[in-house]
């Protein structure tokens, strides 16, 4: 019996290549290189702002990353949402606003350490994380963003239909909004309820470009790398399978 | 030391160890690997399980205290307690699976579904909000909501009897292709997220923060 | 009264007209013509075609919240399931609702109106946390993932799990899903590994997404929320809750369309006024 | 009909109002429904999880699958976020869940989310359809790009990919509108059952003696 699985050994090459490209760049910036990103992220650039003016008016801010299962499909997109909520939270404790986070059971454990390793390096330590849980995910955001009268809203991460439920109820209560989701089924939600929102794969990008970091920001480069050489292959098979050449596509399918 | 082993380097590796365990299960036939996988995916059920767990006693904790010094609106605190217990007692008590079954669509059932029936006035009030044609974005944007939503209505086919034609071709063709592109870009996120956690260089989700530099 | 007040019109209002026009039709139905889709005929005709005696999973991943959407769908589905000579097992991944969803569903079809008998062509396995992992491993080796069904009847009791391994001996998946993107979760899991085939239904919020994998092919045919649901009520010729709900849909959805105009007609004046002539 | 059968409906149909009395305005009601909601749906949720850690965790491992040992030991560690000092423990049942949900994920979105979609994306340029298709994927995917600015070639590339991915978003946003109002439509029906009916003009009473007292007050 082969160790490869007929229709996966293409799938494993991509793959790998993928990871080699990306490790290789980013290896690259613990190297010293620098990169620059050219392309600004408006709703990244609109948090501190926003805080700013929640700390004006001394009212609390709510973040959520969503409540996707860890294990589940999305479950990643909801870490990207936890990175992301380090560093609102990071902003937080800089301009001393006041932060409550809502998160789904698995990840409050984690959810409470990054809450405190972020307000402990803007020196601040002993701060009782406000990171809270409800088992009516939506009922339990609107509830806290009422009774707390947050001043904005901030959400990334995995969603499921909650997103709409908290994201109208939020923009009812009078909240600031920035948001995004990589879900696809959210994305015009969030698109169409939010001050400032990131699409799809921002929200990945924005991890990345908030932790200012080179060496993670070297991933994001060898990713534009990569989608041009993907959409090169689809013009590619295209043009080959319309003069009737299959080669391109057989050998995608091994 | 072994703080240090448990805070940084622990997390790591085993983040490493179990996604790169995963990975070459799918991709390659490995029988270890694949009865290793099945094994520990089922040995998760508990943790994942705990948690669970863990987020009730936390949510119980903030509104004992809440109780317990009377803060802002601590009778609703009591009545939240009052339920948790109730829903608890009746979920896992050998015997009351009726009771439960009647019980638990009749209140938490309806409660949910009626936060989920919300949605739809949310939606049209966010619709009245935000769909105004500004440029030829907005107008696309405002375009393609409006035939759907004529088309799929079998009052939108007796207007004008292309409707349900223009929906398919709408949902067929251009959103078919702008949610593709949307779901390729995400794989290829999740795959250099999958990599910077793997290799290190992204712990923020194991709470430790990178330098900036 | 000036145009541009339309724009800040009270959101309360539009509420109210929404919740008018939704209700009207419940009390006096208007009977409006339904047509019946491509996917929704293609989602008949591949249940259908499951061999005589062969297993169909059934997947109700779906909550409470999604009732609305997915319940018509699951009675229709299930009404012809049980019409047609298959075992149909159900494990639910999705949430703690969905097995007494499933439960309900099936008391309302009734076991004993189809000679069906619980255990032998039909057994609800109940919830199982943990989401795609464990669906991995159900799929995997169902006898050792398993132990009790729902109700507590262990598993060598149950007939229907005799010859039942995994994945490998499922005929076709049917996967009602609400919120999360469960069928994509099967084609990932059993269709790319055991080269199941998958069919269902999702709730609208989630039907565009799956849309890309009905095209390639993946999945066979889906039926679209209440729509199809109303559409599958027609095809079986059991009309019912789906096909009295289709009226206040089209309702609602002309109010949507009269918002968004009335809210352009408002944003157009007021920018007339500030500029003094019209400039898009 | 027994007295429950009365009852029961009366209490979901005035917590289905209490919900949404939320259109009006945030109050009282509401966030006596959210209680009893958030405790009943937390009291469940627990309720299943140790049923889950129970037939999941303690039955095998008292079956003789000893090993189960580890994830009830790695599950216990998830409580020490109630200690200060033990609570960076939690992150090393966090970070086997973080593995194995990334490493999956990036496994199987290769296959699903990236290969097969690239292979359905390969048409013949036959058909206007095929190339709009063609067009809209490279060009939305091109429309997520981080390290150039948009010059050049890559403005109308920019340009057209932010038209695909309105269009596509717009559309979305309507389907999502459909299955909703059908979510609102089921509600309205339990509401017009007998005798949860007779809760709707309370329900109004109520709403209309508050516009009329916030009137006052304003004035």
């Amino acid at each position: 019996m082969s160790i490869l699985i007929s229709g996966k050994i293409t799938a494993f090459v991509l793959f790998t290549l993928i990871v080699i490209t990306i490790a290789y760049l980013s290896f690259q910036g613990t190297r010293g290189r620098k990169y620059n990103l050219k392309r600004k992220l408006e709703a990244i650039e609109a948090i501190p702002e926003a805080i700013g003016r929640a700390v004006e008016l001394n009212r609390p801010i709510h973040y959520t990353p969503g409540s996707e299962s860890t294990t589940g499909g999305r479950g990643t997109q909801t870490w990207m949402g936890i990175v992301i909520g380090g560093y609102v939270t990071k902003i937080c404790a800089k301009l001393g606003a006041k932060i409550t986070w809502s998160v789904r059971a698995e990840h409050l454990p984690m959810a409470r350490e990054i809450y405190r390793e972020a307000f402990l390096l803007e020196g601040q330590i002993g701060v009782e994380p406000d990171v809270r849980y409800y088992g009516a995910f939506a009922v339990g955001c609107i509830e806290t963003m009422a009774t707390d009268k947050s001043a904005v809203n901030i959400l990334f991460g995995g969603f499921g239909s909650e997103l709409p439920q908290i994201a109208e109820a939020a923009a009812r209560l009078g909240c600031f909004q920035i948001g995004g989701s990589s879900n696809p089924p959210m994305v015009p939600l969030v698109v169409a309820s939010c001050d400032y929102s990131l699409i799809g794969e921002e929200n990945f990008a924005a991890g990345a470009i908030l932790s200012e970091n080179h060496v993670q920001l070297g991933g994001l480069v060898a990713l534009d790398i990569i989608k041009v050489c993907f959409t090169s292959l689809i013009v590619l098979g295209s043009l080959l399978i319309s003069a009737n050449i299959t080669a391109l596509i057989d050998i995608l399918k091994i | 030391m072994g703080s240090v082993v448990g805070r940084r380097l622990a997390p790591v590796i085993l983040t490493a160890i179990f996604g790169i365990v995963m990975i070459l299960n799918f991709f390659l036939n490995i029988p270890a690997l694949a009865s290793f996988t099945a094994e520990a995916q089922r040995m998760f059920v508990p943790i994942v399980a705990s948690a669970g767990v863990v987020g009730g006693v936390n949510l119980l904790l903030y509104h004992f205290t809440s109780v317990s010094r009377r803060r802002g609106d601590w009778p609703l605190s009591a009545l939240l307690i009052g339920t948790f217990f109730f829903f608890l007692v009746i979920t896992i008590t050998p015997g009351l699976e009726s009771f439960y079954a009647l019980m638990y669509p009749a209140i938490v059932g309806r409660l949910k579904e009626a936060t989920w029936a919300l949605i739809s006035l949310f939606m049209v009030s966010m619709a009245y909000r935000s769909f105004k044609i500004r440029n030829l974005e907005t107008l696309l944007f405002t375009l393609g909501c409006v035939v759907i939503l004529f088309g799929n209505a079998p009052v939108g086919e007796a207007i004008w009897p292309g409707a349900g034609k223009a929906l398919r071709w709408f949902m067929d063709i251009p959103t078919m292709a702008g949610m593709r592109a949307i779901t390729i870009g995400v794989g290829l996120g999740i795959i250099a997220y999958g990599v910077r956690v793997m290799l290190g260089y992204d712990r923020t989700a194991l709470g430790e923060f990178s330098e900036v530099g | 009264m000036s145009l541009e007040k339309l724009t800040k019109l009270d959101t309360r209002w539009i509420y109210l007209l929404f919740i008018i026009v939704t209700v009207a039709p419940l009390i006096s139905p208007l009977g409006l013509p339904l047509k019946i889709s491509d996917d929704t005929r293609i989602v008949f005709d591949t249940i259908d075609a499951v061999p005589e005696g062969g297993t169909v999973f059934f997947g109700s991943d779906m909550g409470m919240g999604n009732r609305g959407e997915t319940q018509a769908m699951m009675v229709a589905v299930l009404r012809h399931l049980f019409t047609s000579d298959v075992k149909v097992i159900s494990v639910c991944f999705y949430s703690s609702d969905s097995p007494i969803l499933l439960e309900e569903a099936v008391n309302e079809i009734g076991l004993a109106n189809y000679d069906k008998e619980y255990g032998v062509d039909f057994v609800n396995f109940g919830f199982y946390e943990g989401r795609e992992a464990t669906l991995v491993a159900f799929g995997v080796d169902a006898h050792a993932f398993l132990n009790v069904d729902y109700y507590g009847t262990p598993i060598s009791e149950l007939s229907i799990m005799d010859d039942f391994k995994g994945a490998e001996d499922i005929d076709l998946v049917i996967s009602l899903s609400g919120g999360e993107i469960f069928p994509e979760v099967y084609l990932r899991q059993w269709q790319t590994i055991h080269g199941t085939k998958v069919t269902g239904g999702a709730v609208a919020m989630i039907y565009p997404m799956l849309v890309s994998y009905v095209a390639s092919g993946q999945l066979s045919g889906l039926l679209a929320s209440s729509r199809g649901a109303a559409e599958y009520e027609l095809l079986i010729n059991k009309p019912g809750s789906a096909i009295i709900a289709m009226d206040s849909q089209s309702l609602g959805h002309m109010v949507t369309i009269l918002a968004i105009i009335i809210s352009n007609l408002g944003y157009f004046a007021s920018k007339r006024s500030k500029k003094g002539g019209l400039d898009i | 009909m027994t007295p429950i059968d009365y009852v029961l409906p009366l209490i979901s149909g005035a917590l289905i109002l209490m919900i949404f009395s939320f259109l009006y305005r945030h109050n009282r009601w509401f966030a006596l429904a959210s209680v009893i909601y958030i405790g009943g749906a937390t009291g469940q949720f627990v309720g299943i999880c140790l049923k889950n850690i129970y037939t999941q965790g303690i039955i095998p491992l008292m079956n003789g699958q000893y090993w189960y040992i580890i994830s009830l030991v790695l599950g216990a560690l998830l409580f020490t976020r109630f200690s200060t000092r033990y609570s960076y423990l939690v992150r090393i049942p966090t970070a086997i869940l973080l593995g194995t949900g990334i490493g999956l994920n990036m496994a199987t979105g290769m296959k699903a989310q990236i290969l097969a979609q690239i292979i359905d994306t390969m048409r013949p340029i036959t058909s206007i359809n095929n190339i709009i298709i063609i067009v809209g994927v490279c060009t939305v995917t091109l429309f997520f790009f981080f390290s150039k600015e948009a010059t050049g070639i890559m403005k109308p590339i920019n340009k057209t990919g932010r038209y695909f991915l309105m269009l596509s978003i717009g559309c979305s946003f309507a389907y999502a509108l459909l299955g909703r109002t059908s979510l609102l439509i089921e509600r309205w029906k339990t509401l017009l059952l007998y005798p949860t009916y007779y809760l709707i003009p309370i329900a109004v009473a109520i709403i209309v003696y508050d516009i009329f007292k916030r009137k006052e007050a304003v004035a």
